[in-house]
């Protein structure tokens, strides 16, 4: 009976072990073709744009030859709205997670803010484009800046990191709310000390999908206004400006600009192919810019992730 | 050493009673402009649907002075730029659902998949190395991605289906569902990361496998982030324009079948907003038109959605 | 010092060509932005007082001309390229000599939207194989150009086609299926030659089948599928001495940096009377607000000269 | 001491009044009426799911931070004979002055110093030499000092079980509350810990008043002054602990105490 | 029987032979040799922080879910004599013979019956006349039937804190293991309540191998046959229950049980 009972227990294991290495091996492929679509779409850029890639690239405006078009403009461009953006979006949008997990009271208005948000996040991203138009370009008079574009990004992103830090709240326990709120901490010290913290790992991803999305749009940001051949830099704080004076620590953010994704749009669409290895060789270095610009975040998160446990 | 309150005295203790009353009522100042804050940023976002709408509805108004809701919900063609106007908007549904429910069928199966795959299954250093590069996934410009879905993933699917035309969504949609893919793995990942461990070891002590822990109690466990992902992960799909214009051909066809080449309301948007079409004719408000049509398509769905997940949500 | 200049992707190229040259000339002393919005997007700018410069790839429409006046904004038409609309097929394609503009409404017009879906519906002579239809977005004045002067009417096509407003995605879809048909703009037919051929036009003014180059474009033989394209000056940029300079720049090197970027440039007295114009201040459009098809060099530029 | 506590010549500092608890559509607590006497220990003892975690903690409002929960009656808080649960009242200040000790032991996922001094810090305590003083005070206090000096920087969810339990005592203790509410603070000790945690409520009463929650009868009898005997939510007899212990008066208690003891 | 163990007369269930472990670099228990009888009841006692829970938790290798922890040495099982820490052992075929209820109360976000039911559909049990049966008769066993049985469909986390202790013995007793563990699992109970599980305890030694982490001296004096003290990781006496409490040979065992007592 009990040797029969082993019996029926090894086979029941066995099974259960089949399924799991099944489901293993299902989630090595799906991964698989996941990463190979980057590791393809990376390397096919890499291969192709290579020999664009050397400093002249980096350091070379616009130009109508493919050999000489380089994309210093453009990645600085989409570094500053880059920085715009996050420095928007993630106070923005933790402060938003914050308050519908912690402050609101579960009421009808909490709901349509809930479904509010959601919803924002199918908003095709060309749509944002028009609103910023009329709202950041015209009626905030922010021109077509830098500010406006990144403005418009953090909106359009928005959604994805308050649903990833609500996310993360709310996969905190509740026992450790209890345990600071009985000490006497306040709510803000609650959130403060413990809530962002630990529920920093899942807002971080959300920061990193979000500024992903963000740096890859073109749509809303052509609608702005951004440029496409522009040959110069917005100003350095504190440089001598051509008319005399000196840059304040802020006029970059006034600054004409255009980004990479409009570079790379721009270069696929051109008649001459020659174009096609410099639109390669950008999306290999936005790619790069991507994973640099996450670099800390990914960082972050890993290091916080390991601690966090309960 | 109890500051305040210390009641060896008889009476209470008049001076710390009213010093407690002022921190009080500084804690209470703070916390209040602190919550106005919070609320502030929360409202941005309603902000930002108030301008939505009012963008889409003040073009759309004057658009539906000429062109009738009833015909614009029940003609079968969109031609609103052709000499022989149309303006049939189900065309334009038709291909944005039809796309949305290829990208979605590849999305949430495998990001699903992966995340278990990654939180339960994979090491440690499988799991922080895959995640960060799956992210870049969602980094990758779209116009790349509707290149690769043209020009690699269609005549590769050619091979497995030679009548397949060179634009249609069903290949538009399969590289927009792997470009979701981050999107619902990562979310989902970090869901299931944060129950607790205890939760876990009573599965595992129980003699349970590893998929048996993952689908019965840290799937559940973690339900609420993995429909958040999933309600990004269509937002994303119904959203997403570029794929779309430069793979799925930008036809208005009134199809249900993927293997056809259809245009979507977001295509058609960003092709009339970056065209040569003079700003306020009436070609021009059909995208506002559709942009409505497309908000109140997906406010539908993210009122079917929380209605869902309050059904099945677990705590812990 | 900055020069704003904004419009048409069509028309971009040249202007970039130009800016760019311009500014090294300058010693970067002057900045030139060039955006692309479309030519709509672009005139909308314009009309706003934004922009210096509005490229377009067609006149600008009565609509246009009544928001620039609504802003006080008056500016002069410049041509400064020919585009010539090209009707491409697949190299492979063996039975497609040269088409008829009858044929070609045939199979473009409307009514043969579902119903033209073989080749030997047009002609009998064509083999019974299918047809596979490449074009321009219904919202670009490539579209409307070509249906007027293919199906006589603006906007009037059938639909059923795959439309793209980057016409390297109709170069890969001609370029892969023997039984294609496109047309798109001249400049991506030169730069694929490898990959497409382009089918003659019977013109029918002569009734000689014509194919585009740059040669059969400039001396009126293409027809009717050549095009102007412009750009706009605002009036009161003018009044900059650094705009007036750019406008000297560009119509004195818009020939060499026109053909450099595959278009086809007008003769050179057309760039001289352009400058003549702004001399003169000759202000406002040729067209009244109406595209216009086959029209030569010389029309036009006999008619900008009784502006 | 306190002519603020009405009735009883003994002087309080709280007093539930017809207190009853709601979980939603369940009652948890009926009617309860219960002196809670100033600078004394009172032990809570009943049955397991009888309400006494329920109990405690409406001490602090902690039952705020869930929808749906509902206090009725008064716990009347002296000397400034104000109602805990009055909306007026703030919970904040509530739990300044009503420091807890959960039954399951929650520290927070940081390290063993921070979990000490959090409570300090909340309350704006920002010198580094008070706080390190502090939090020793308070881990020797919880008998916890000596197995963790070393490790003060370790991550507090690694510790064991009872060393778990005794650092969240310490994390109660180190902000000097009026009353302190302990939900069985001893379940994951041995007899030695056990030892010093009693030892350490002997000391406390100097100063503090304490609520405590225990299943352990020998427990109640040692360290506490009053007791209560809780039964399906009703507060069934509440006495001095030695007339508890040696003559109740209701057959519940003495069942309970009797059939269970020695 | 148990012709299988090999050097002592009793039957043996499983055997410790120079068992270390380590968390990372710390090791948390050194060098333990400790046999545990076939069908007996074993307790384990120690102050806080010892290393029980490690020790008990090494049973049904509970470390393999952690990285950076390592088991040294050998645990053999009785009486197929394998090395339950051995790679080539499967941990689920461990844990499916050896059950285990936890120091904290971990239920699962799942409705009660759910809870008690999961260890039983984990071994393919799919009739429901069978489920429920077996279900009733677990909870039954952990004395919370009375308390649960009109509310089975409620969600287990809104338990009392004894309540979730009984749920989860109850959990671990639906799949009749061969070796139960129990940490501590009447820590959050009442007299009564623990009166009940010690009964249980009694009857399982009819078919069950038991290891029982307790600080309760009198518990373990009541419950075991053989005890094991231990300290700071080690291993200091073991021996029947008897001996050990009346003449350990130790003087360490001796302190901290005499010390301690009564
Ligand atoms: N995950 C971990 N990482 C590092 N050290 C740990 C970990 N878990 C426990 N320890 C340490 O190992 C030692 C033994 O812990 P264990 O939980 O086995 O103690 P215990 O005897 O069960 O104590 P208690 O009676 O308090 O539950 C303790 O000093 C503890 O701090
Ligand atoms: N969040 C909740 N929702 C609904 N019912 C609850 C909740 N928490 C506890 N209960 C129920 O309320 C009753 C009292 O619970 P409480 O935790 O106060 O018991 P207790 O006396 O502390 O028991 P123990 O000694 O087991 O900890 C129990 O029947 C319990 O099941
Ligand atoms: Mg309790
Ligand atoms: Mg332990
Ligand atoms: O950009 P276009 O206006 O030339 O289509």
């Amino acid at each position: 009976m009990q040797a029969q009972n082993t019996q029926r227990i090894r086979a029941l294991i066995a099974r259960g072990k089949l399924k799991d290495t099944l489901f293993a091996a299902l989630g090595v492929i799906c991964l698989g073709i996941g990463l190979l679509v980057i590791f393809a779409l990376v390397a096919d850029m890499a291969m192709k744009g290579f020999e664009r890639l050397n400093l002249d690239f980096f350091t070379n405006f616009a130009s109508r030859r493919a050999t000489q078009a380089g994309i210093l403009s453009a990645w600085v461009g989409s570094l500053l709205v880059m920085l715009v953006t996050a420095l928007t979006a993630v106070p923005l949008g933790v402060a938003a997670g914050l308050y519908l997990e912690e402050y609101a009271k579960r009421n009808w208005i909490t709901e349509i803010i809930e479904i509010n948000i959601t919803n924002l996040a199918a908003v095709p991203s060309i749509v944002y484009g028009l609103l910023a138009l009329g709202i950041f370009v015209y009626t905030f008079g922010f021109g077509q800046s830098i500010l406006s574009a990144g403005l418009t990004l953090a909106l359009l992103i928005l959604p994805i990191v308050i649903v990833a830090t609500r996310e993360a709240i709310r996969a905190i326990p509740a026992m450790i709310r209890e345990g600071s709120m009985a000490v006497g901490a306040t709510r803000w010290q609650t959130c403060r000390y413990h809530i962002v913290p630990y529920a920093m790992p899942g807002i971080l991803t959300g920061v990193i999908i979000g500024l992903a999305r963000a740096i890859g749009e073109t749509a809303p940001i052509i609608t702005i206004g951004a440029l496409t051949f522009i040959a110069f830099l917005p100003p350095v704080p504190f440089s001598a400006l051509p008319d005399g004076g000196t840059a304040g620590l802020f006029d970059w953010v006034m600054s004409p600009f255009t980004v990479m994704p409009i570079q790379i749009f721009n270069w696929t669409s051109r008649p001459d192919p020659a174009f096609e290895v410099n639109a390669a060789a950008a999306g290999f270095v936005l790619m790069a810019m991507v994973l640099t610009m996450n670099a800390v975040a990914i960082w972050l998160r890993y290091k916080l992730r390991k601690n966090i446990k309960w | 050493m109890n500051s305040y309150a210390m009641s060896a005295t008889p009476v209470p203790d008049t001076p710390t009673v009213s010093a407690r009353l002022a921190r009080n009522a500084m804690r209470h100042a703070s916390e209040r402009v602190i919550e106005a804050l919070l609320f502030a940023a929360a409202a941005v976002s309603v902000l930002t649907t108030l301008g939505i709408v009012y963008v889409l509805v003040s073009e759309s108004v004057l658009f539906f002075q000429k062109v009738g809701i009833v015909d614009f919900l029940t003609d079968t063609q969109w031609t609103p730029l052709f000499d022989d106007a149309h303006f049939g908007i189900m065309v334009l549904v038709s291909g944005t659902v039809v796309s949305s429910a290829v990208a979605l069928a590849v999305a949430i199966p495998m990001g699903t998949v992966i995340a278990i795959y990654l939180s339960e299954f994979a090491g440690p250093r499988v799991r922080e190395l895959a995640k960060p590069i799956l992210e870049l996934l969602g980094g990758i410009p779209t116009i790349v991605f509707g290149y690769f879905a043209l020009l690699i993933v269609t005549p590769l699917l050619q091979k497995i289906f030679p009548e397949l035309p060179g634009f249609s969504l069903l290949s538009a949609g399969l590289v927009m569902g792997v470009m979701i893919v981050p999107y619902v793995a990562s979310l989902s990942e970090d869901a299931m990361r944060a129950v607790p461990m205890s939760l876990r070891e009573g599965s595992y002590a129980m003699g349970a496998t590893r998929l048996h822990t993952a689908l019965h109690v840290v799937v559940p466990a973690a339900f609420s982030g993995l429909a958040a992902s999933y309600i990004l992960g269509v937002s994303r799909a119904v959203g997403e324009t570029m794929i779309l214009a430069v793979a799925a051909g930008m036809q208005p066809n009134l199809t249900w079948n993927p293997m056809e080449p259809a245009a979507t309301i977001t295509s058609y948007i960003v092709q009339v907003a970056l065209g040569d079409l003079p700003h306020g004719s009436i070609g021009y408000q059909t995208i506002f038109a559709a942009g409505l049509t497309l908000l109140l398509i997906t406010l539908l769905f993210n009122i079917l959605g929380q209605w869902l997940r309050r059904k099945f949500r677990e705590n812990y | 010092q900055v020069i704003k200049i904004d419009g048409s992707s069509t028309v971009y190229p040249i202007t970039e060509a130009v800016a760019e040259e311009f500014q090294k000339a300058k010693k970067n002393a002057v900045k030139v932005t060039v955006g692309i919005s479309g030519t709509g997007g672009g005139f909308k700018k314009f009309c706003r007082g934004e922009t210096d410069f509005a490229n377009a790839s067609r006149p600008i429409t009565a609509k246009e001309m009544e928001d620039c006046k609504a802003a006080g904004v008056q500016y002069v038409e410049m041509p400064v390229a020919f585009d010539a609309l090209t009707v491409v097929i697949n190299p492979k394609n063996t039975f497609l000599k040269e088409a008829t503009v009858e044929e070609m409404k045939k199979l473009w017009e409307p009514a043969a939207q579902g119903k033209i879906t073989k080749w030997n519906q047009v002609n009998p002579a064509w083999p019974d194989a299918p047809v596979k239809l490449f074009g321009a977005g219904a919202d670009s004045g490539t579209f409307e150009y070509f249906t007027e002067a293919m199906v006589g009417k603006a906007k009037s096509s059938r639909g059923d086609y795959t439309a793209s407003e980057d016409d390297n995605v109709l170069v890969q879809g001609v370029s892969r299926d023997v039984n294609a048909i496109g047309y798109f703009g001249y400049a991506y037919y030169a730069e694929n030659q490898g990959k497409l051929k382009a089918l003659p036009i019977v013109s029918p003014k002569t009734g000689k089948a014509v194919a585009p180059s740059a040669a059969s474009v400039e001396n009126g033989s293409y027809q009717p599928l050549s095009r102007p394209i412009f750009v706009y000056v605002k009036a009161a940029s003018l009044e900059k001495p650094e705009v007036k300079e750019f406008v000297e720049f560009y119509m004195k090197n818009a020939a060499k940096l026109t053909a450099e970027v595959k278009y086809v440039p007008l003769p050179a007295a057309a760039y001289t009377g352009n400058l003549d114009h702004v001399n003169k201040k000759k202000l406002g459009s040729v067209f009244g607000g109406k595209n216009e098809i086959g029209i030569t060099i010389d029309e036009l530029m006999k008619r900008e000269a009784k502006l | 001491m306190n002519q603020a506590s009405p009735s009883t010549p003994v002087p309080l500092k709280a007093e539930a009044r017809n207190f009853n608890f709601f979980y939603g559509d369940v009652q948890a607590l009926k009617n309860i009426n219960m002196p809670i006497h100033d600078k004394k220990v009172t032990a809570l003892i009943g049955p397991s799911g009888c309400g006494k975690s329920t109990y405690l903690r409406s001490f602090n409002r902690m039952h705020d931070l869930y929808p749906g929960n509902r206090y009725e009656g008064e716990i009347r808080f002296y000397p400034d004979n104000t109602n805990l649960l009055s909306p007026e009242v703030d919970p904040i200040e509530v739990r300044m002055r009503v420091g807890m000790v959960f039954q399951k032991p929650n520290p927070f996922p940081k390290s063993i110093y921070e979990n000490v001094a959090y409570g300090l810090r909340v309350r704006g305590e920002k010198n580094r030499r008070d706080l390190d003083e502090k939090v020793e005070q308070a881990l020797r206090g919880a008998a916890i000092w000596d197995e963790v000096k070393d490790r003060l920087q370790d991550l507090a969810t690694n510790l064991s079980g009872g060393q778990q339990q005794r650092l969240c005592i310490a994390r109660a203790l180190a902000t000097d509350p009026e009353l302190l509410l302990f939900d069985e603070p001893t379940s994951a000790l041995d007899p030695i810990a056990t030892g010093a945690i009693e030892e350490l409520v002997h000391e406390l009463k100097q100063r503090v008043t304490i609520l405590i929650v225990t299943h352990n009868m020998q427990q109640a009898a040692r360290v506490s002054d009053y007791t209560a005997y809780m039964y399906l939510g009703e507060m069934i007899e509440f006495g001095k602990t030695d007339d508890i212990f040696i003559k109740p008066q209701d057959k519940r208690t003495e069942d309970y105490i009797t059939g269970r003891m020695g």
